[in-house]
């Protein structure tokens, strides 16, 4: 560990063998345990890690925000400079917080009051802890809203947070934290909800107010492209522990730890598939591709989802355009169509036309059979062709269900097979995407994130269907998990001769799994055609920008871009 | 079983499982634990003065003001009370739910029609509809338990609507429907028990509340007919003695209370042993 | 009715100072202001329409009659009338006005306004409840079927005289002339009230109504022109509603009170009763009220008279009295024993389960019956209806209770073959006048026996119609023992052989006032009127 | 916004004619014959018929109700059977009362509610949370007349902090405002309770404690405006329930309101006022709502951008 516990006596914060316990009925249980760091002025120490690590909690621990009945500091200090935080009582801690230490939240929709105004709130901390007065704080929080570059700050100071962009939120999240000039930041995935390109936005704009406030970061992120990008050290952690500590060089290009070495190398880097026209292989023996010219499972002809219409004279919304707008492609056996876009571009709309799961018009046809109009009843034989995978595995799961059940659920409905004949099949598929036939009997929230989601595609399985939509299926899943899900995905489509139609907003993971790749932007689809093609030349602006916004997790390139 | 051995587990649902079952035997076995016949009008149940005889003596509880032995009116009052708080509060809570559920998960024009049909009932001062009702029909244990139903599900339909509302658009039912899965199916095994817990809080919250609308009823002489005894109209056939013969209106009082409060404590610890998710947390 | 003075002259009432009877220890002393508390809204106080017994001595407080009650009780004397003269078939009366009376609104009282008064009362478009109490006068029937719009039967001979001509001779004619119903108000403000009078009322009695806030209270001034010298004493009362009678007490024993009109709940009677505090303050009085259960003669098995006198013998009324601590006398008899025709020798079907069970197995009912019985909602209705259950249980009967609100009693009363039993407390029968025939027809006669009528005993007897009718055709003065000898005779009669009640009690009212009020307690519980404002005062 | 209003002004006129609907068909088939009892009982047949024809009882359902709505929208509520007197100027003298009363209790309810329901939320799980949840239950099962007798009993009569009965000043409505708004703080408390504990898993107190603002700031400023919306419709909902209580704390504390008026009504079955008692609750009740449906914009900007 060179400098990672580099207890420089300028440091800035200190932490030093902090342990926290969660208490828990069955006694207390450690989840951090023993670790330590310093922070010089002006450094952005990235602490990355997957669910569970402890980040947060480190976070929080600094803050003294750890909630009181289920977390506790248990052991070791945390100083500010040269005072022991832990220590403070509650009153000087509150100047400490917002005041020497501000922190900004992942979730810019959320971490915004609701029922306050910009100003309201950015004026709040300002005052509380520079007790300034009237005009002089709105102007200082005007001018706040100026440094993170929202327009019309003015304008601004009046609106709610629903009235403004996710990347807009946290700008101003970003605002607030800074108002008072805090010695650190805490940002605890401040991108992670975001899209790319205001992601990479709102991270060039982090480095900007490090260098003019010099302000220390602590950065909090799974995402090692972030982390390439924005990281003067590196502290990853796994378990409650700092497992590798440095710059961020070294940890990038001689990873000590093995737990780093596997971190690196389950993160997706765009272009990494860049000379190839298929995902790569992943069995030893797939099934012969399948010729050209075979009848595609799905064809989509002119799909347009308009939610306005279907609702009720009343209600309709006459300044909403449709959310799907003339969308059409389609996706031959065994081949898979990566939909791109950032929110709200319409791409999960288009995955749940297709199965039908909203009102469309346009033509869909799935394995020859025209969807459109079809009554419930129809509609079911359709539905063993196609089956879905959500983003959320927890969320699609009735977490009343075991995941037994859940898996036999398809096989149920469709009245395939006898009690006994459906617990084999459980087994089996269970099997098939990596677990144990005695997990069925459990239920999901007994699961981690990237076992649901096998559940999930377990249960997608059981009707042996043509086409898989996967909508953002992995984009709620620690890189490592990601990377194992992904996997399976491709064996499933060698094996068996799956279609997906892929829908991401991750153009590394996209460019992993396709074939052919279409980018949707507001409803329609503005670029579409073979993968290579789409991502190593594309036509479009937009194309380009999305490509140009993924971070790369590699410090000597993002070094170069800054 | 292992619902009950759960619950067995809790002290608070513990205590509550106790005095349910109890009062559950109380009313079963009231004739054998009663000295007395509830209705027995006795000649020394009274002072000569005709005043109602205090607790102690012969008679547990006292005397009310007929003279009849109040244990065994408790006794008794208990089968009344139970039916009322249970079976009224129960179709309540399944009207609600009914309504509710369908109207949450149709939407369109008959989802709409059944929410306007609930804000219309919601706008009817329940008393007087349970009024008008009750003199309506001839009042009897079992009309005054229907009565108490109608008048109660609204809120419940209220609630339930919300949720369900809030369900459908949850993922997991979207999945089902993808799966192919039919209304009857979704609305049962995937919506239903999510609106469990509702349920139960409903169910366990109403119950004092209706054998005290029976009471009011009963005070209003449309609710179960004398002598039929009732806890809530032993209380309120008797609430202006208070002062002079307290224990006819505090006695009934705390064992509704404490009925109800044990109900409610079941109820609590029951939603969260029905939630695979809160298994193993205590 | 012991005696009616005829002719006699107000002077000379005044003279002979017959308001204050002789128990009367201190004179009455004029002044002050009292407060009077109800739980009920004042309904009405328009004299043709009133008929509760709270708004009763209100209404009878601001208008005045031909003739009246003496204070406190059951004598008739001339008020509005100073004489009147009565034809030898008993058929014309003529009355003389009183001169100089004048009504609030300023105008003299005319003979043509008795004649418009009674008309008004009458006149089904007035909707009032006491139009059968006139039907003896000529014109009466035309009246109320709606043909006419006056009723030939009173003239107006003058402006001080006025003559009513009868179709038949009627014994109860002045005491129903000394009904509210017969109030005289002035045409023009009934005119001008447009069908409000009742809340705006204008009468020439002894009050006159000041303020009305709805729902709050009502404030009655002393009339300074009241053509009766001395009267009333008080100079005002309010009537403060809306009172629960628990709650009056507790005020009225702070003194922010001075009558609680709605007595004394059961729980607080036997508390006050004993407790020193409230000595003086309990007005506990006889009226003239039997509470009764009708046994309909029409429904099975009580058309059978065996069955109706042995459920007449199963009820225990001492406990059902002691009961309602003590607040009333077991009755024997329809009538209750301050009424004119009350046979003290008639000892009625005693208490006898044994005997009851016999009578029920001579009548094939060796195994009882079930049955129903409807009573008010109340309590003690309840209550009291639960302890007639038990005694009838006791014989074997099976009555099932229907507690239901007042007007389904009545009318499930009023309804044919509906109500076996009825339990008339609540609704009992307050006499409207002190005659036995107010308790014959309206009741137990065959013409009241029809749907929506009162007899819910739907009893019927064609020969004891006949001599009540008899017996009312009797000239009063002069044939008044014989007559009341008859209707005793009739009464005891009805319920030897047809037995179609079971007279269970006659209630007493109680009334709780403040020590400073004073007088006699029959004017705080005044036969015809519960409280005559006219009469008490507040001692100095 | 506006337009959202209108909707709900709209479907607020059906309700109520729909109430009325109801209402009139339930008292039509009631037994008693208010002719009978207009009759009084010296009355014979004849009379009763002409009473019948007066009141035009005599003539069928359908134009009955027809008659019945076309006065209602002349405000028209037509006249008592036992007051003989118009039905509208009865209700609207105590109106006001019963208002005030309501208008107390409601404050007094929410503000309990909020006040145990907030120290509840912040204090989850713990002594503090348990016994004011217990407290709130026993509000939630006490009988109303029982805890106004108390009160009345303790206050007025023993102590004499408050007037025993009647109506005027603000001292008068304390006792009537606190039975009324005791038994359903219960509610409340648990309902703010719930919201709150809801609300204060949301990364904004979060963000607001992160700034470093005081424990009772965060939880009054940030988490409590977000937790009133369910409360302002509760109130909304909550008039109807009013409705039934005032029946009984009026009776008994003399409070001259409507509630008293029914509870009068009801026992002489005096329907027209049954009717106009009934769609002037039903009428409070729409309001309530609208009024909550108004309101919640104010507090919730989301909804204000609709």
């Amino acid at each position: 560990m060179a400098d990672g516990s580099g207890r420089g006596r300028d440091a800035v914060l200190t932490v030093e063998n902090l342990s926290v316990d969660a208490l828990t009925p069955e006694g207390a249980r450690r989840v951090i345990d023993g670790i330590s760091f310093a922070l010089a002025p002006g450094e952005t120490l990235c602490l990355a890690g997957e669910s569970g690590s402890g980040k947060s909690v480190t976070a929080l621990s600094i803050m003294r925000l750890l909630p009181r009945a289920s977390l506790r500091i248990a052991g070791g200090d945390i100083r500010l400079e040269r005072q022991s935080l832990p220590r403070l009582p509650e009153r000087a801690m509150r100047d400490v917080r917002g005041g020497e230490i501000a922190m900004i939240f992942q979730e810019p929709m959320t971490s915004l009051n609701p029922v306050h105004s910009i100003g309201t709130q950015l004026t709040e901390a300002i005052r509380i802890h520079q007790g300034a007065e009237g005009s002089n704080v709105e102007q200082r929080a005007r001018d706040m809203l100026d440094v993170v570059h929202i327009s019309d700050p003015a304008r601004r100071m009046k609106q709610y947070p629903h009235e403004l962009s996710g990347g807009m939120r946290q700008r101003v999240m970003i605002a607030m934290a800074l108002s008072c000039r805090p010695k650190v930041l805490l940002a605890d995935e401040p991108t992670t909800a975001l899209d790319v390109t205001v992601q990479a936005q709102i991270l060039k704009l982090m480095r900007e107010l490090k260098r003019e406030f010099g302000t220390a970061i602590i950065l909090i992120t799974h995402d090692m492209g972030v982390v390439a990008e924005m990281a003067d050290r590196v502290a990853v952690m796994r378990d409650g522990r700092i497992v590798e500590a440095g710059s961020a060089l070294d940890v990038f290009e001689r990873p000590q730890a093995d737990y780093t070495r596997e971190l690196l190398a389950a993160v997706p880097r765009l272009g990494a598939f860049a000379g190839t026209d298929a995902p790569p292989r992943v069995t030893a023996t797939p099934r012969p591709p399948v010729p050209e010219g075979e009848a595609p499972v799905l064809s989509v002809k002119k799909l347009v989802v308009d939610y306005g219409a279907s609702s009720s004279l009343f209600r309709r919304r006459a300044s909403e355009a449709p959310a799907v707008q003339d969308v059409s492609f389609e996706i031959r056996p065994g081949r898979t169509l990566g939909l791109v876009g950032e929110s709200g571009s319409g791409k999960s709309t288009t995955g749940k036309a297709v199965l039908g799961l909203v009102p469309f018009t346009g033509s869909v046809i799935i394995g020859g059979t025209s969807v459109h109009g079809l009554s419930a009843s129809a509609m079911r034989p359709v539905r063993r062709a196609a089956q879905m995978i959500f983003q959320d595995p927890y969320a699609s799961l009735d977490p009343r269900m075991t995941v037994g059940a859940a898996i036999a659920e398809p096989l149920v409905i469709h009245g395939i097979g006898s009690r006994d004949e459906r617990r084999e099949r459980v087994a089996s598929l269970l099997a098939r995407v990596g677990l144990e036939a005695d997990h069925a009997s459990r239920y999901p929230h007994e699961f981690s994130g990237g076992q649901r989601q096998r559940i999930c595609i377990a249960r997608a399985l059981a009707l042996e269907p043509k086409l898989i939509v996967a909508d953002e299926s992995v984009a709620a899943l620690d890189v490592s998990v990601r990377a194992r899900v992904l996997d399976l995905m491709l064996e499933l489509q060698e094996t068996l001769g799956l279609a997906y139609l892929f829908i991401s907003h991750d153009m590394a993971v996209v460019e992993r799994m396709s074939h052919d790749v279409a980018v949707m932007r507001a409803g329609r689809i503005v670029e579409a055609g073979p993968r290579r093609a789409v991502l190593s030349s594309p036509r479009e602006d937009y194309t380009r920008e999305l490509i140009a916004a993924v971070p790369i997790p590699d410090p000597r390139v993002a070094n170069v871009q800054r | 079983m292992r619902v009950l051995r759960e619950l067995i587990r809790r002290p608070s649902a513990l205590f509550g499982l106790v005095v349910v079952v109890l009062v559950l035997l109380a009313a079963i076995f009231a004739p054998w634990i009663a000295h007395f016949s509830p209705d027995d009008q006795l000649a020394d149940g009274l002072s000569l003065e005709g005043a109602p005889l205090p607790p102690g003596g012969d008679h547990l509880f006292g005397t009310d003001t007929l003279g009849r032995d109040l244990f065994a009116r408790v006794l008794f009052g208990a089968r009344t009370s139970l039916i009322i708080g249970l079976v009224a509060n129960g179709v309540a809570v399944a009207i609600g739910l009914l309504v509710g559920l369908l109207a949450g998960y149709l939407r369109g024009a008959a989802g709409n029609l059944l929410m306007r049909f609930t804000d219309l009932m919601m706008a009817f001062p329940a008393l007087l509809l349970a009024i008008a009702l009750a003199a309506l029909l001839r009042p009897s244990l079992w009309i005054v338990a229907m009565v108490i139903a109608l008048v109660n599900w609204v809120q419940v339909a209220r609630i339930v609507y919300t949720e369900t509302r809030g369900l459908v658009e949850r993922d997991f039912i979207v999945a089902e429907r993808s799966l192919g899965a039919g209304n009857g199916r979704i609305i049962l095994l995937h919506i239903l028990p999510h609106l469990m817990p509702t349920a139960i809080v409903w169910g366990t919250l109403g119950i004092a509340t209706t054998v005290l609308l029976e009471a009011t009823l009963s005070f209003l002489g449309i609710g179960v007919q004398p002598p039929q005894p009732s806890w809530g109209n032993i209380i309120f056939e008797s609430q202006s003695y208070f002062q002079d013969a307290p224990w006819l209106v505090f006695i009934p009082g705390a064992i509704i209370l404490v009925t109800a409060l044990s109900f409610n404590l079941i109820g609590d610890a029951l939603r969260d042993i029905l939630d695979p998710t809160q298994r193993g947390r205590l | 009715m012991n005696k009616f003075v005829r002719k006699m002259g107000l002077a000379a009432l005044l003279a002979t100072s017959a308001l204050v009877p002789v128990a009367f220890a201190d004179t009455p002393t004029n002044g002050g202001d009292i407060i009077v508390t109800y739980k009920d809204d004042i309904a009405t106080l328009d004299p043709a329409i009133g008929y509760d017994w709270q708004n009763w001595s209100m209404i009878n407080a601001l208008f005045s009659r031909l003739v009246d009650y003496k204070p406190g009780t059951t004598e008739l004397a001339p008020s509005l009338a100073d004489s009147y003269d009565v034809s030898d078939d008993g058929k014309v009366y003529t009355f003389k006005l009183h001169p100089g009376v004048k009504f609030t609104n300023g105008r003299a009282v005319t003979a043509a306004d008795v004649k418009w008064s009674i008309e008004r009362a009458v006149n089904p478009k007035t909707q009032g409840p006491g139009a059968g109490f006139f039907h003896s006068i000529v014109g009466a029937d035309k009246m109320t079927a709606g043909t006419a719009e006056t009723m030939e039967g009173i003239t107006a001979i003058d402006d001080h005289t006025v003559k009513f001509t009868l179709s038949q001779p009627d014994a109860t004619f002045l005491n129903v002339l000394a009904l509210n119903f017969a109030s005289v108000v002035p045409k023009e403000a009934v005119e001008a009230a447009g069908g409000d009078f009742g809340k705006h009322p204008v009468g020439s009695g002894a009050f006159t109504l000041k303020e009305w806030t709805i729902g709050q209270r009502l404030v009655f001034q002393k009339n300074p022109d009241y053509f009766i010298k001395d009267r009333p004493h008080v100079d005002s009362f309010t009537i403060e509603i809306g009172q629960e009678p628990l709650v009056a007490l507790l005020r009225l024993q702070k003194g922010e009170v001075d009558i609680a009109g709605d007595g004394i709940p059961p729980a607080k009677y036997l508390e006050m009763k004993k407790s020193p505090e409230f000595e003086g303050m309990i007005v506990d009085r006889q009226q003239l009220e039997t509470s009764y259960v009708t046994l309909n003669t029409q429904v099975k098995p009580f058309d059978n008279a065996k069955v109706r006198q042995a459920v007449n013998m199963a009820i225990n009324k001492d406990r059902i009295v002691r009961i309602i601590n003590g607040r009333a006398t077991p009755a024997s008899q329809v009538l209750p024993p301050l009424m004119p025709g009350y046979d003290q020798n008639y000892k009625g079907y005693a208490y006898d389960p044994e005997k009851a069970k016999a009578l029920l197995a001579e009548a094939g009912l060796k195994d009882g019956f079930s049955t129903q019985i409807y009573t008010s909602n109340t309590d003690p209705q309840p209550r009291i209806t639960q302890a007639i259950q038990q005694d009838l249980a006791a014989i074997g009967v099976k009555a099932e209770i229907k507690a239901v609100a007042n007007p389904n009693v009545i009318a499930a009363g009023g309804t044919q073959g509906q109500a076996p039993m009825v339990w008339s407390g609540g609704l009992g029968w307050i006499a409207d006048f002190p005659d036995p025939s107010d308790f014959y027809g309206p009741i137990l006669g065959c013409g009241s026996a029809v749907a929506g009528g009162w007899n819910w005993s739907w009893y019927c007897n064609k020969d004891i119609d006949a001599r009540a009718q008899a017996a009312d055709a009797m000239p009063v003065p002069a044939k008044a023992e014989e007559r009341n000898k008859a209707w005793a005779q009739i009464f005891t009669d009805i319920q030897t052989n047809d037995a179609p009640w079971i007279p269970v009690f006659n209630e007493r009212r109680v009334v709780a006032k403040a020590k400073r009020m004073g007088g006699p307690d029959e004017i705080y519980i005044d036969p015809t009127r519960v409280i005559n404002y006219e009469a008490i005062y507040v001692n100095k | 916004m506006a337009f959202f209003l209108a909707r709900r002004l709209v479907q607020a006129v059906l309700i109520l004619l729909g109430v009325a609907a109801i209402t009139f068909l339930l008292l039509y088939f009631l037994p008693a014959d208010p002719a009978v009892l207009i009759a009084g009982r010296s009355a014979t047949p004849q009379m009763v018929a002409a009473i019948r024809h007066e009141l035009g009882f005599d003539q069928p359902l359908g134009m009955q109700f027809l008659h019945y709505v076309g006065n209602l929208l002349h405000g028209d509520l037509g006249r008592s059977y036992t007051q003989k007197t118009e039905v509208l100027p009865l209700i609207l003298a105590r109106l006001p009362a019963t208002l005030i009363l309501m208008a107390a209790g409601i404050v007094v309810e929410v503000a309990l509610g909020l006040t145990f329901g907030i120290i509840a939320a912040v204090r989850r799980g713990g002594f503090v949370d348990r016994s004011v949840m217990m407290l709130s239950f026993v509000g939630v099962s006490s009988p109303q007349f029982v805890v106004a007798l108390l009160l009345l009993y303790v206050f007025a009569a023993t102590l004499g902090w408050f007037p025993m009965s009647g109506f005027g000043t603000a001292r008068h409505v304390v006792l009537p405002a606190l039975t009324l708004g005791v038994l359903g703080a219960g509610w409340y408390a648990r309902m703010v309770r719930s919201a709150m504990i809801e609300v204060l898993r949301h990364d904004y107190v979060r963000t607001a404690h992160a700034k470093g603002l005081s424990g009772r700031r965060v939880v009054l400023g940030h988490a409590l405006p977000n937790a009133l919306l369910p409360i302002i419709a509760m109130v909304g909902i909550d008039i109807g329930q009013f409705m039934s209580g005032v029946v009984v704390v009026e009776a008994v504390y003399g409070w001259p309101g409507i509630g008293q008026l029914a509870w009068q009504a009801i026992q002489q079955v005096d329907v027209p006022i049954i009717m106009g008692v009934t769609l002037v609750s039903a009428l409070a009740i729409v309001l309530g709502n609208l009024l909550a449906d108004f309101v919640a914009p104010f507090v919730d900007p989301r909804i204000r951008s609709q």
